[in-house]
């Protein structure tokens, strides 16, 4: 990268970029220290980013990386202070955000604010060649990411993108901004494999452009697969940096070996034959959204006793209109939810008590789940109270237990849900749903918002329930294929279809579908080794 | 979009049906109206005699039904039916008094969504400061005054204390185009009222979407500060907006009385108000017909702009 | 949310309409407009002619016409004066004064009467005769519609009335009517051309009045201008321009902003407001407006005599007009018409006397008497009336449960119902009051006034050539009502006009619905 | 030459303003208090009726004046809170007390029919302009005050139910409310202890509004003869039967618009700072 610093590509203003010696960085953290109210969230950090390089800051939720970032967008939380020092190339830093959606303004058309930006590029020109001028730079912007047909692209609203599409749109944006350093927040958390890929693909071609990246995240294997730089960070300071493979392979600091270490492999479930019946049976199931769109058709599916079925699945898969229908919050579809062989209401509202708490649901957004006014451990305890007819005093204690055999003490629970993390409420709707004693745990992604520590300790869990529970079947709706691995189990969907079926370890190693070998290839490829390593030392 | 077309289509049925109903329910009240014509026009001279006979040549003598019906097959061949008062045809009432109604509120609303989004958009800019308390005071002070009590104030300093202005529009008829001066009072007390709710409507709006992260990002990227409140906050902040634009037309289409009465401009509401204590039970009718069409046809408009505004996120699968 | 001012536009109709007739009064050939027109504008200095007058009135809306048998409002009159003239009109003290008729003569049955009419002629040119009067007579009498005045002129069986030459009617009556010229001059009794019909008012209507029709637009003005040829003298003014403002303060705006020169109808406050400032001149019209608390005499507890005396005592007069009518009138004696011809002013005036109200309470058995006051907001000073003799009537003891009503159906729903009501009534001859409203055989008799004997009283008077005779019968009946009548007539109001300071020769004198009141003829612009 | 420059300058974020919500709190709370005080101490304050003057005069023993049929106006200002208050107030809590279920029962219900039985009348009563519904119902059933309570907060019911229904269909939609169900919660509780407390913020903004809007509806009403006497002791009342004096005797007007005006801004100021203390969603 020494040569030229020129970014690649149509747009980008010319920096009056000398020849620059070998590191010569295009941002710059110095002892940088963010307090607010009293409590340092970054202590010390400093950074340097250099041009077509990848920088990865990792750590767990509330490390610090979130407001690193940010710092070189020259933001900074309200009532921050702020010591030390951000030094940026001229020019605009561009920023990718974990969900593109939240940047992109639902009332205006996509083209707007490109459009907006590209006019101010174009201000020297005459009058009358502004307008083509900007028009091609945009287009050419877009072009830069594969997103073609871009002129009608433009005319379109955010909400008619693809996630897909948004997240290029917003990569785009920092393109057509000739921004030397792009920020990237969390840019796959949350993603399946096949999405993971394309990002970190998509990524890895803005830092050929010359292009410093920033790439804040908790997902190890996109920062193994894109980062040169690792930057640890654990209660905002740097506990270790370095190139990445030196970190992976020798990490020194003892909190960089825990998060490495949750790479290690899940605890292989006590692999049970599956009960005599089916606890929970799907018959001929076709569900539909409002304007008669079928999105999901599932001919048969049984959850025996004590069994955890995956249902694997990309977004919009139809996976969570599954679940959704198992737990009684879809209404319209066709067929039959079976349990013990009865046919279950299509609607919760007219499941009696015993059949709501025979199927229980935990949502893939824990806090919004939560009544924000009320504290955790009483909405906790209602479900006893509901479901199970226990005394209010006693289903408070009960409820105090779950909670704490989860691991979530009694001082958390008495708070409010917006005093407690994520991972923290996520055993909150965990314990809430367990507490109704369900014969069957329908889990919507409940894993996919959070870091990896954190998301390793909540599927720790279910494998304890399972383990401990012999009556309670899980249903896991997951992207992931290390969630899935958990199940004894899985059915894999595809555009609303089920394509494969079967047990979790022919599904696994030798998937027939074309569409299921394609996810776990792409599984395998940014993380090959770890997952060959999971694969040697839990699977075989 | 046919979606949105068949949608359209729905609510304008749906329109057609609110339409007859708010006519029926209309039409129930005028009958039960205590007096009818006959005892409004005998006023203080009911000989029953007399009454009898101006009910007979009124027609009143018939069943409300039947009446009701002649109206209805009257209306489907676009007849409104005549005035029980004066005879004359009440689309000539109707027409009369549209014209001033019209210009009033299309001034009114020319003014009122600058002034009343400017406002909004200004206090949200400057959120908390004095700016913002200023205009948030002064709007939340002119929104607590009479309609009337404003008026006669504006009447009283600008119109006969300076006489800058003429303080009604006594004897322009329906040539107020003609006098634009005798129109400045009242689109100033029009506006007082609406602007403050506007106003603050779009402030609230605003000051979301000015904190929202699209806003931020837009910041983010060099986006001048003028245009990213205008071209890319502000279209956040027109749905819930565009609502209370809807039912500010709406009052202004159906009847200003207080500002028709006051400037004595010869609008709809003077009309409504003069039929209902003639108990002209046509004219009544064909004016409900008229609100009750405006009202569907404003509720659809803001409807489509909300709808334009605040799409709603695709159902996750 | 918004309020309606409008509500109050609606003054109260003028009334007047007449049965019967005794004698003549000021018959002659001196029109009355000259003698007033000219009493009052010896103090404004010489005419002068030209100009434009604009009018302020209180009006109808969009069902407004100019067919002046359709008269029913203020300004529907002023409108009608302006194109049309009477056979007839009232003087100041409500007697009939002539005007397109020259002269009348009863035979000495009274009932047969010959009217002749002046030379005049309608604005297109064509002379009024004799077959115009009879056409316009026979028009307000088609019982197919009920025009206003169709009672007034029951008297006349107009089957038998003949034209006797061009210029000279033979009005052939049921029975003797001394007061006749009365229905001459009744409310609504205009003159049209032969063969007019109502499309023809509606576009162009042709009268033999001051002035002739240019434009018309219901609801909001009509302009007339001055006829050159009028038989009591050309107006002063060109042109002359009613707008209506139904909004009382609309028209003191219009006024005081120079876009009007004359409001009608406006509030006492408003008098005070300006009298006397220099801004604007202030026309008070006395004795204009009767106001009153009808008893109904049929019904307990206003069929005990006694009651309606207590009632009679329980009012403070003086504090009602001080109140209600913001000092604007002058104090009544329970008695209708103060300052008309035939008015009992003898009599003593009544005063508060609440011990004595007691007392024939208690003699009547009626001691804490509980009745309900039927009022509304259709006249000015209604409601603030009703609520101040509550007031008053509880400090004798009495309860008075203050009823608001539709105003829209007021008159109606108080003729038959209810015991005690608020009433008011606009000018007409003492004896037009009588025999609408307190014989047996009244159409509005609200008050339930009937006695056979009051009755004969009402035929001799009407049958008593003799004016002196005449005035002997109606005094025996006002005293018979002034002792035990049903009508508690506490004030009179003021009809209250503002004018430019340029207007000049507006009468003062003349209460509403009389000749010179709402007259531009005789006005002009200096 | 250095490629490198400090783009953005650092400093300490956005300033802070802790310190106002109180401020408009105490100002909406004395511009409450002054008419609120009247209107519920005034009645115990004042004495027997004098003496009627004439109307709209100044002096003699009447500070504030006489009114429009010479009653004392200090003392008519005392008497006239109550009802003002008490109607309005009572209209406004009726209009939410209907509109508040209807909302919340559409909003949570998945029954089409059932949200179309229960808002499609509502949006009927909408297209009737107010105007001619007050005037017709007004003089059908003339209704006393309990009956005009009852008609202002008709009038106000459409469009209550439309926002407490487009806030609680907002919640409605929210994994919550999902998770309130799928405990076994009772509609009650979903709809009232969590709903209901969830679109608190947004129902104070608008009924700080629509008192307002109420409480010149009650006088308009008071003037049609509706519930109020039209010379009843009403703050409304004075001022719009007084308005003719307003160049003579300004102070009934001015005195008990100004009482109004302070109350409703007050609401409005207090609706304010209580939405400003929550926590923003």
């Amino acid at each position: 990268m020494s040569g030229s610093s020129r970014s690649g590509g149509a747009s980008g203003p010319s920096g009056p970029n000398g020849p620059a010696a070998v590191a010569v960085a295009v941002a710059e953290i110095e002892g940088l220290t963010v307090e607010v109210d009293g409590r340092r969230i970054v202590d010390g950090v400093s950074l340097r980013v250099l041009p077509g390089k990848v920088t990865a800051l990792v750590g767990a939720s509330g490390s610090g990386k979130t407001t690193t970032g940010r710092a070189l967008l020259g933001e900074f939380p309200p009532g921050a202070r702020v010591e030390g020092s951000v030094r940026v190339a001229e020019a605009w830093v561009g920023y990718v955000p974990q969900h593109p959606a939240a940047v992109l303004n639902p009332a205006r058309r996509v083209g707007a604010l490109l459009h907006d930006m590209a006019r101010g590029q174009v201000r020297e020109l005459p009058r009358s060649e502004r307008r083509p001028a900007a028009r091609s730079r945009v287009l050419a912007a877009l072009e830069a990411v594969q997103l073609t047909d871009g002129g009608a692209l433009l005319q379109r609203f955010p909400h008619q993108l693809s996630g897909g599409q948004q997240q290029r749109l917003v990569l785009a944006q920092a393109l057509l901004l000739g921004a030397r350093v792009v920020v990237a927040d969390e840019p796959t958390t949350g993603q399946d494999a096949l999405t993971k890929r394309r990002v970190v693909d998509e990524l890895a071609a803005v830092a050929a452009r010359g292009i410093g990246v920033v790439l804040l995240s908790h997902d190890l294997e996109t920062v193994r697969a894109l980062a040169d730089e690792v930057l640890v960070m654990r209660e905002g300071r740097v506990v270790e940096s370095g190139p990445t493979e030196r970190v992976w392979l020798t990490p020194t600091h003892p909190w960089t070996r825990q998060l490495l270490a949750v790479r290690a492999p899940l605890t292989e479930p006590v692999p049970r034959g599956p009960g005599p019946a089916a606890v929970l049976r799907v018959q001929g199931l076709r569900a539909r959204h409002r304007p008669g769109v079928e999105v999901l058709r599932v001919p048969e599916l049984a959850v025996h006793s004590g069994e955890c079925v995956a249902v694997l699945g990309r977004s919009g898969s139809g996976k969570t209109t599954l679940a959704r229908c198992l737990a009684g919050l879809h209404r319209t579809y066709e067929g039959e939810v079976l349990l013990d062989g009865v046919a279950l209401p299509r609607s919760l509202r007219d499941r009696g008590r015993d059949r709501l708490a025979a199927v229980q649901y935990v949502f893939q957004d824990a806090r919004a789940s939560f009544d924000e006014h009320r504290p955790v451990l009483d909405q906790v305890a209602r479900t006893a109270v509901r479901l199970r007819g226990v005394a209010a005093p006693d289903a408070r204690a009960e409820a105090a237990r779950t909670l704490d055999s989860l691991g979530l003490s009694g001082e958390s629970a008495a708070r409010v849900p917006a005093r407690l993390s994520g991972g923290e409420l996520q055993r909150a709707a965990l314990a809430r749903a367990l507490l109704a004693r369900p014969r069957v745990l329908v889990c919507d992604e409940i894993t996919s918002g959070l870091d990896t520590v954190t998301r390793r300790g909540i599927l720790d869990l279910l494998a304890g329930l399972l383990r401990d529970r012999d009556d309670l079947s899980l249903v896991l709706i997951t992207h992931d294929l290390d969630t899935a691995r958990l199940a004894t189990r899985i059915a894999v969907l595809d555009g609303g279809e089920v394509v494969e079926q079967g047990p979790a370890r022919d599904v696994l190693t030798a998937p027939a579908h074309p569409f299921t070998v394609s996810l776990v290839e792409s599984s395998a490829g940014p993380a090959a080794e770890s997952a060959k390593s999971a694969e040697s030392a839990g699977w075989a | 979009m046919s979606g949105l077309g068949s949608w359209a289509a729905r609510r304008l049925l749906f329109g057609g049906v609110q339409t007859v109903a708010v006519v029926l329910l209309v039409f129930a009240l005028t009958e039960a109206l205590p007096g009818d014509a006959a005892v409004a026009l005998a006023g203080d001279q009911p000989d029953p005699v007399r009454i009898a006979a101006i009910r007979e040549a009124m027609d009143l003598d018939r069943p409300a039904y039947e009446r009701l019906a002649d109206w209805a097959v009257g209306l489907a061949h676009a007849d409104f039916g005549t005035s029980l008062a004066s005879g004359r045809p009440v689309t000539s009432y109707i027409s009369g008094a549209f014209g001033p109604t019209l210009l009033l509120a299309s001034l009114t609303v020319a003014l009122l969504v600058p002034v009343g989004v400017g406002l909004g958009v200004l206090a949200a800019r400057f959120e908390g400061r004095w700016v913002d308390r200023l205009v948030s005071a002064v709007t939340l002070g002119v929104y607590a005054v009479p309609e009337f009590a404003f008026g006669v104030l504006l009447v009283t300093v600008f119109a006969l204390r300076l006489d800058w202005l003429p303080p009604t529009a006594v004897g322009y008829g329906t040539d107020l185009l003609g006098h634009p001066a005798a129109l400045v009072l009242p689109v100033l007390v029009l506006l007082s009222r609406p602007v403050c709710s506007l106003s603050r409507l779009v402030r609230a709006g605003m000051i979301d979407a000015l904190a929202s992260p699209y806003v931020a990002h837009a910041r983010r990227y060099g986006i001048p500060g003028a245009r990213i409140r205008y071209a890319h906050a502000l279209p956040n902040a027109v749905a819930p907006a565009a609502q209370q634009l809807a039912r500010t037309v709406d009052w202004l289409l159906c009847g200003v009385i207080v500002v028709e009465a006051l400037f004595v401009i010869p609008g709809l509401g003077t009309v409504l108000m003069n039929a209902v204590a003639e108990r002209d039970v046509p004219v009544v009718q064909g004016l409900a017909v008229v609100f009750g069409v405006i009202t569907v046809v404003l509720n659809l408009g803001a409807d489509l702009v909300a709808h334009r505004f605040a799409p709603r996120a695709e159902v996750a699968a | 949310m918004q309020d309606y001012p409008g509500l109050r536009r609606r003054g109260f109709l003028a009334a007047a309409s007449g049965i019967g007739a005794l004698t003549l009064v000021g018959c002659g050939d001196s029109g009355s407009g000259n003698k007033s027109g000219g009493a009052d504008g010896g103090g404004d200095g010489k005419p002068r002619r030209g100009g434009r007058l604009r009018a302020a009135f209180a009006g109808g809306g969009a069902s407004e016409t100019l067919d002046p048998h359709l008269a029913n409002l203020f300004a529907d009159v002023a409108r009608a004066k302006a194109l049309f003239d009477k056979l007839a009109d009232y003087g100041d003290d409500l007697s009939a004064q002539p005007r397109l008729a020259s002269g009348w003569e009863p035979n000495a049955g009274l009932d047969r009467w010959k009217v002749t009419l002046r030379k005049a002629d309608f604005h297109d040119g064509k002379p009024v005769t004799a077959e115009d009067v009879l056409f316009s007579f026979r028009r307000i009498a088609d019982p197919e519609k009920a025009f206003r005045a169709k009672a007034s002129l029951e008297p006349i069986d107009l089957k038998a009335s003949r034209a006797v030459d061009e210029r000279t009617v033979e009005f052939v009556l049921k029975r003797p009517t001394a007061e006749f010229p009365n229905v001459l001059a009744a409310f609504g009794a205009y003159i049209v051309p032969d063969g007019s019909s109502a499309a023809d008012f509606d576009k162009k209507p042709v009268g033999s009045g001051p002035f002739r029709f240019v434009s018309f637009t219901p609801g909001r003005s009509a302009v007339f201008r001055r006829n050159d040829d009028h038989w009591d003298g050309a107006p002063h003014l060109d042109e002359v321009e009613f707008v209506v403002a139904n909004e009382e303060s609309a028209r003191v705006n219009a006024l005081l902003g120079g876009q009007v020169e004359y409001a009608h109808e406006l509030n006492p406050t408003t008098a005070r407001a300006h009298e006397g400032k220099g801004q604007i001149e202030i026309v008070r019209l006395r004795n204009s407006a009767m106001q009153a608390f009808a008893m109904k005499t049929d019904r307990a507890p206003f069929d005990d005599k006694r009651v309606r005396e207590a009632f009679f005592l329980i009012a403070d007069r003086q504090e009602l007009i001080d109140g209600a009518l913001s000092g604007a009138g002058v104090v009544g004696n329970d008695l209708f018409g103060k300052g008309y011809e035939y008015y009992a002013d003898g009599l003593p005036q009544r005063e508060q006397d609440l011990d004595r109200a007691r007392a024939l309470l208690k003699q009547a058995g009626a001691e804490k008497l509980k009745v309900t006051l039927d009022t509304s907001a259709v006249a000015a000073g209604f409601t603030e009336a009703a609520s101040i003799f509550r007031d008053q009537a509880a400090k004798a003891g009495v309860t008075v449960d203050v009823k608001m009503g539709s105003k829209d159906s007021y008159w109606a729903d108080i003729l038959d119902s209810g015991t005690l009501c608020c009433y008011r009534s606009g000018a007409m001859p003492i004896e037009a009051h009588l025999s609408q409203r307190l014989l047996t055989d009244s159409t509005t008799n609200a008050t339930k006034w009937h006695h056979k004997d009051f009755d004969a009283l009402y035929q001799q008077a009407q049958a008593t050539k003799d004016d002196k005779e005449r005035a002997a019968v109606f005094g025996r009946m006002q005293r018979r009502l002034y002792a035990e009548g049903g009508f508690l007539v506490w004030g009179f109001a003021d009809w209250i006009i503002g004018t430019a300071k340029g207007v000049k020769g507006v009468d003062r004198k003349a209460p509403a619905n009389t000749l010179d009141w709402a007259r531009f003829d005789k006005v002009w612009l200096a | 030459m250095r490629p490198l420059q400090d783009v953005k300058p650092l400093q300490g974020g956005r300033p802070f303003w802790r310190g106002l919500p109180p401020a408009r709190f105490a100002l909406g709370a004395v511009l409450v208090c002054v008419p609120l005080v009247l209107a519920l101490c005034g009645p115990l304050l004042v004495g027997g009726p004098g003496p009627r003057a004439a109307s709209f005069t100044l002096g003699d023993g009447h500070w504030l004046g006489t009114d429009f049929v010479g009653r004392d106006v200090w003392r008519q200002v005392l008497l006239g809170g109550r009802p003002v208050v008490v109607v309005a107030l009572t209209a406004t809590a009726l209009a939410y007390l209907v509109a508040l279920p209807l909302g919340l029962i559409s909003a949570l219900t998945h029954r089409t029919w059932l949200e179309e039985t229960l808002m499609r009348p509502l949006d009927v009563l909408l297209a009737v302009p107010s105007l001619l519904m007050i005037l017709l119902v007004a003089s059908v059933f003339s209704p006393g005050a309990t009956g005009l309570a009852l008609l202002v907060a008709l009038v106000n019911i459409p469009d209550a139910a439309r926002i407490v229904r487009a806030a609680a269909a907002d919640v409605a939609s929210r994994p919550a409310v999902e998770a309130l169900r799928m405990q076994g919660e009772s509609w009650w509780r979903i709809a009232v202890g969590h709903v209901g407390r969830s679109i608190l913020r947004p129902l104070a903004a608008d009924a700080g509004v629509r008192l307002t809007g109420v409480l010149y509806l009650v006088a308009t009403a008071a003037f049609l003869g509706i519930g109020v006497a039209p010379d009843a002791a009403d703050w409304a009342v004075m001022v719009d039967r007084n308005r003719t004096g307003l160049f003579v005797q300004p102070w009934a007007v001015v005195v008990p618009a100004l009482l109004i005006v302070a109350l409703t801004m007050g609401c409005n100021l207090l609706c304010d700072a209580a939405l400003r203390k929550g926590p923003r969603s």
